[in-house]
């Protein structure tokens, strides 16, 4: 019973980091731009949702009016920040050093409009759960589990299915090409950012209800993503999305063997001894961009 | 008096810790934001071994050999593939190096960190207070600064210059590419090293939350600003963004909000700097 | 006495055959060129010989030794050296420092040195400069020594490049295309460079594309298509090949 | 800016020439973290000290002399700490320092061996602080002092059979050896025991793994993000009760750890008046626990001064430690502080939650 439980924990959690994984990779895949500060727009639309409801907003107005923040903070990062230093011909790891930059402005943004503190929705509903035989489920959780599915779902049409979609792939997959085809790559990438955002806000408003929201943790939360995105092929969504439910649920049941104080050391060692040894990859897609 | 000297004192451990992080990101051009854990591990070696009786020199030189080897292995993967994973392994070095410093407890002291480190202790010559301090650390800064001054106008330094400027021309010139960055990688970790020990000893006290990855996103920031590839911009940066962190210290700012202001700063400074001067103060462009 | 051998070499890139089944011997001092439409494999030879990719089979021999899987400093060290069609200058390294880095001599290139015998680096760096500044005149850039590379002009950043190779003291010199994009004064100074080099006893293997320009330096031309090596002669008899002639002037060579 | 620049220059004037008259007002340091995680418990901290003083200076001042205090921040970082004792010690030459945060006390003590310079510890609790410095004065009981008193408690009143849940940091580290230590030597048994990191917010997995081994109950060090961990309790059906320290009191008001227990140094409200005042000086509702030990520390102290000058000595670190070893006991509505040692002994109280109210079980004098 233990097991199952904890199972399915780390299915809800890897959801989470699975929507984290799949908007970070659409964005990375098709600019090669290692944008950390994907991490801050997690942290800061968990908390504009948290400052709406604390204002009276209903929840479901919150949490749309915090993806649009983060869609505009997305897209005006693109504009502002990524593009300039690209048409300044900046290394990556001069784009990766100013990423940096915005993810500790963004953090700190939050600490200082709303608070540096652990703070918890005020919402009665939160706490009730359900039974499923055994299993119990928060409400949150239930719906941060559907809602990443419908999103992990949705993003996959989109990038196969529509023209706005193809486009991108268009763009991903040869940048010079689509410059000369007018394809405009650098509108492409402020929309893809934009996407990116809005998606990642999704579980940043939703963990936030579940648990409590952080201005400081988002970091290891992205990391954890990039580390399924890597492991399950850069540029694969359903390889991204899969992989971080496989590692949220050995997480989460690793802690019914050894001590959890371990985990994050396992995981993370484990990734850099398998880059020592393998740097070709889990998939055999030997990847490497830039830096 | 005291204060003006521990101001300096502390400065030149982070300028130290600088050159360290100048060898890997602007010497051969790799993403490092685990020079923090590597220092941290200097400092522990040190800690570790003075407790345990042994003298400083013979304990800072401990750190010194640990530190390369670890930084060498931690390096390992960018140097032998140019890829982007090496973003992820430098931060996996850093969380991993923290859990580590966390929960070998027996070893490190855990959360609770080790306090009581000796006064260092050489031919008889104590350095107990910050007057004294001031000319071991002093000391070790030249000497850093002096050995990357070697390093940059010998061969090898012209050597390295031209692997960050065509690695595939370098090979072709029958150079062998890997090791002359495992070379630097070995310095670098020297450097921290040395400057972990220096932590470890002057202040006496080091637990895990002193070599977290903010101070190492903080020393990227100082080399940044000081500016990179070059030995002032190690050591510029230092002295000029700690000292803007004590006048900081002194203006009028609600208290409850000072913290991330004076991290928000940080956060402003770096995109400031790579948007319109990405060479920094005196460096050359990353 | 040869003194480069490659047998039966292929190497594909997906389902493109860069090379197939090549086997041909270059003799010491003698100076061979590399002759054939885009894509026949020019510079996928050079490449194999150097070291920049591995042939799927075959073996590449020097001076009697097999090196088809030698490191690429390796073969350097035992005097197989090149230059690189689109240059690889270190923009940003004066010239001077461009042929310092080639030098054969390791000396002073390990930190532990650098940074603890001071004195000696020095004296090691002096006679390094010397040496480079000695390969810079030769190549007629003493001139140039303190200017950076990337502000040199095209004439001049080629014959840098050709410094280079000589400083690594390579007896077999391989110089992909060293003549494309030069005014025809450049021109000749290369072609009269070339033929100092010939003097100097270096094997020459030459990817060049002018066929007035072959019969003026080549003592032997190998002509690749398609990967095969279609020919190996005199400049005169493989230029009399009206076959050849028609592959390499032809229609429907399109790239 | 300016300002500190003169100061900076002055003090490098002083230094230079240490044989200057005593000044005439009373200077006291504090060094709290008025920045960083901990600025809300450092800000409560400040009001508490700056209060003492202006209640000092009200009543005319200590032996006719005006007191005043300088407030230094140090993040709750080690170095940052160490420099900011430099700072002050150089700047201001204060005899005595208030402080906070055990790896900032921790990191300052041997130099305040070195300067022979007093400082008064109020908060932080860790282990080691009884032995880091002759001159360091606690007037809080330690980590371990409230766990032996807890430890016997359970093994009475509750069960022999524990879990631990600690946050792996200074303070629940400590936490979890103390307690693991004092309830075995009573005969009890730990079957388990689990790390949380500090900042976590899901602790789903630990709580299952901790219920599912079945303890008679649960001890709970962490210091952060209780509320978090209430609602997580709150989803596991039959979860153990749980037993806290003086850091547990958000564990209070929530349904799912009712009837839990806690320890809490006991620690009283100043009269009527006094707290009147503190309200409508700060304008807070309260006068929290921080505030009141730091409100009592600095009387401590200021008493300490009062009779180093009675007796016509100079305010120095060495004079003003021999004054408050020598007072020994000081009684105030706050608490009843007594000096066996550089570390206080003070009653420990356990406490249940009972529905809106948490109820006083027992007061108990922990054994030094």
């Amino acid at each position: 019973m233990l097991y199952l439980q904890l199972l399915i924990d780390g299915v809800v959690s890897g959801c989470a980091i699975g929507i984290v994984s799949i908007s970070f990779s659409y964005f990375y895949a098709t600019t090669g731009i290692f944008h950390v500060a994907h991490a801050g727009i997690y942290t800061l639309s968990g908390y504009l949702a948290w400052w709406m409801v604390g204002l009276g907003t209903p929840f479901a107005a919150a949490l749309a009016l915090a993806i649009l923040a983060a869609v505009v903070v997305g897209y005006l990062t693109q504009r502002l920040l990524y593009r300039p230093l690209e048409e300044s011909g900046a290394t990556p790891l001069v784009l990766m050093i100013a990423s940096i930059g915005l993810l500790t402005v963004l953090q700190n943004v939050v600490a200082i409009l709303f608070s540096p503190n652990i703070v918890q929705f005020d919402l009665p509903w939160r706490l009730s759960h359900t039974a499923i035989g055994p299993i119990a489920l928060s409400l949150p959780q239930a719906i941060l589990g559907v809602l990443s599915l419908l999103l992990f779902a949705g993003l996959v049409l989109f990038s196969h299915h529509t023209a706005a979609g193809k486009r991108i792939r268009a763009v991903a997959s040869n940048r010079e090409l689509a410059e000369i085809t007018r394809l405009d790559p650098k509108r492409v990438f402020a929309q893809v950012l934009a996407i990116s955002s809005g998606i990642v806000a999704v579980p940043g408003v939703l963990v936030g209800v579940d648990q409590a929201l952080q201005p400081y943790t988002s970091l290891l939360v992205l990391l954890t993503a990039v580390v399924a995105m890597i492991a399950g092929g850069i540029g694969s969504l359903t390889g991204a999305f899969g992989m971080s439910i496989v590692l949220a649920v050995i997480q989460s049941l690793s802690v019914a063997v050894m001590p959890g104080r371990w985990s994050v050391a396992a995981v993370f060692g484990t990734f850099i001894l398998f880059i020592l040894l393998r740097p070709e990859g889990l998939i055999r897609s030997r990847f490497s961009r830039a830096i | 008096m005291n204060y003006f000297l521990s101001f300096v004192i502390l400065a030149e451990i982070f300028s130290i810790l600088a050159v360290s992080t100048n060898l890997l990101m602007g010497i051969i051009g790799i993403f490092s934001v685990a020079q923090a854990a590597i220092m941290g591990v200097g400092a522990y070696t040190t800690a570790i071994l003075m407790m345990a009786g042994t003298p400083f020199p013979l304990a800072m030189l401990a750190a010194v050999a640990v530190c390369a080897a670890i930084n060498v292995l931690s390096s390992l993967p960018a140097l032998r593939l140019a890829g982007d994973y090496f973003i992820i392994t430098s931060f996996g070095t850093q969380l991993v190096a923290t859990a580590v410093f966390i929960n070998w407890q027996d070893l490190t002291g855990g959360a609770s960190g080790l306090s009581g480190i000796p006064v260092v202790e050489i031919a008889g010559a104590g350095f107990p207070t910050a007057r004294e301090f001031i000319v071991l650390s002093s000391l070790c800064l030249i000497l850093v600064a002096a050995g990357f001054w070697l390093l940059m106008r010998s061969p090898y330094g012209r050597l390295l210059h031209a692997i960050r400027e065509n690695e595939v021309a370098v090979v072709a010139a029958g150079r062998r590419v890997l090791r002359a960055k495992v070379g630097v990688s070995a310095v670098s970790g020297a450097c921290a090293g040395i400057a972990g020990a220096l932590y470890a000893t002057y202040i006496s006290f080091i637990d895990p939350m002193s070599f977290d990855i903010h101070v190492s996103v903080l020393v990227v920031t100082m080399l940044v600003v000081g500016g990179a590839r070059t030995l002032a911009g190690s050591i510029i940066g230092p002295f000029l963004l700690m000292a803007i962190a004590q006048l900081l210290a002194v203006v009028d700012i609600p208290s409850t909000i000072v913290g991330p202001a004076r991290q928000l700063i940080y956060g402003v400074i770096l995109i400031a700097f790579m948007l319109w001067r990405p060479q920094g103060i005196a460096g050359k462009r990353l | 006495m040869t003194n480069l051998t490659v047998s039966n070499v292929t190497k594909r890139f997906g389902g493109i055959v860069a090379l197939n089944d090549c086997s041909f011997s270059i003799d010491p001092r003698r100076t061979t060129c590399v002759v054939g439409p885009n894509g026949a494999g020019k510079t996928s030879i050079f490449n194999v010989i150097t070291g920049f990719i591995t042939p799927e089979t075959g073996t590449v021999a020097f001076q009697g030794r097999d090196i088809t899987r030698a490191n690429r400093h390796e073969r350097v060290r035992q005097g197989i050296a090149r230059t690189f069609q689109n240059l690889k200058l270190f923009e940003d390294l004066s010239a001077l420092d461009n042929v310092l880095v080639c030098l054969k001599d390791e000396a002073g290139n390990d930190p532990l040195t650098a940074m603890f015998r001071p004195f000696h680096t020095a004296a090691v760096l002096r006679r390094k400069k010397a040496e480079a500044a000695a390969l810079l005149v030769q190549v007629g850039l003493g001139h140039k020594t303190d200017a950076l590379a990337g502000s040199l002009s095209y004439g001049q950043k080629k014959l840098l490049c050709i410094a280079r190779v000589l400083a690594t003291g390579a007896e077999l010199v391989l110089l992909d295309e060293p003549t494309s994009g030069l005014a025809a004064g450049a021109l000749d100074t290369m072609v009269e460079m070339i033929h100092a080099l010939k003097r100097q006893g270096k094997t020459l293997l030459i990817v060049e594309h002018n066929t007035q320009i072959v019969q003026r330096i080549a003592d032997e031309v190998l002509f690749f298509h398609r990967g095969h090596l279609m020919a190996q002669g005199t400049p005169d008899a493989i230029i009399a090949d009206e076959e050849l002639g028609r592959i390499y002037f032809g229609k429907g060579e399109v790239h | 800016m300016l300002k500190s620049a003169g100061r900076a220059l002055a003090a490098l004037l002083v230094s230079c020439s240490p044989a200057l008259a005593q000044p005439k007002e009373i200077l006291l340091g504090a060094l709290l973290p008025l920045t960083g995680p901990a600025a809300s418990i450092g800000i409560e901290e400040q009001q508490g000290v700056q209060f003492a003083i202006d209640q000092a200076n009200a009543a005319g001042g200590i032996a006719g002399r005006p007191v005043r205090v300088r407030f230094d921040d140090s993040q709750g970082k080690p170095d940052q700490a160490v420099l900011a004792f430099n700072r002050m010690i150089d700047l201001d030459n204060v005899p005595v320092l208030i402080t906070a945060f055990s790896s900032v006390s921790l990191a300052i003590a041997p130099l305040a061996t070195r300067r022979e310079v007093l400082v008064v510890n109020p908060a932080a609790q860790t282990d080691k602080l009884e032995t880091a410095s002759p001159f360091l004065i606690n007037t809080i009981p330690m980590v371990r002092h409230e766990a032996s008193v807890l430890a016997r408690f359970a093994i009475d009143k509750i069960g022999k059979r524990t879990a631990i849940i600690y946050e792996n940091a200074a303070a629940g580290i400590d936490g979890r050896n103390d307690f693991r230590k004092y309830f075995e030597q009573v005969g009890g048994t730990v079957i388990a025991e689990e790390p949380v990191e500090f900042g976590q917010t899901n602790y789903r997995s630990t709580l299952l793994k901790i219920a599912n081994a079945k303890p008679d109950f649960v001890y709970i060090a962490i210091t952060q993000s209780h509320e978090t961990m209430a609602d997580q309790v709150g989803q596991i059906a039959n979860f153990p009760v749980s037993i806290g320290n003086t850091f547990s009191r958000p564990f209070f008001g929530h349904a799912s750890t009712n009837g839990w227990y806690q320890t809490a140094i006991q620690s009283g409200y100043p009269d009527a008046g006094t707290l009147a005042a503190f309200k409508k000086q700060f304008g807070t509702a309260d006068m929290g626990f921080f505030a009141r030990e730091y409100f009592n520390a600095t009387n401590i102290v200021l008493e300490a001064a009062k009779s180093v000058l009675a007796s016509g000595g100079t305010l120095s670190g060495p004079s003003l430690k021999a004054a408050v070893l020598s007072i020994k006991t000081f009684d105030s509505p706050i608490a009843s502080i007594t000096f066996e040692t550089n570390t206080a002994l003070r009653p420990v109280e356990i406490l249940q939650y009972r529905g809106a109210e948490r109820a006083l079980v027992e007061t108990a004098r922990p054994a030094q």
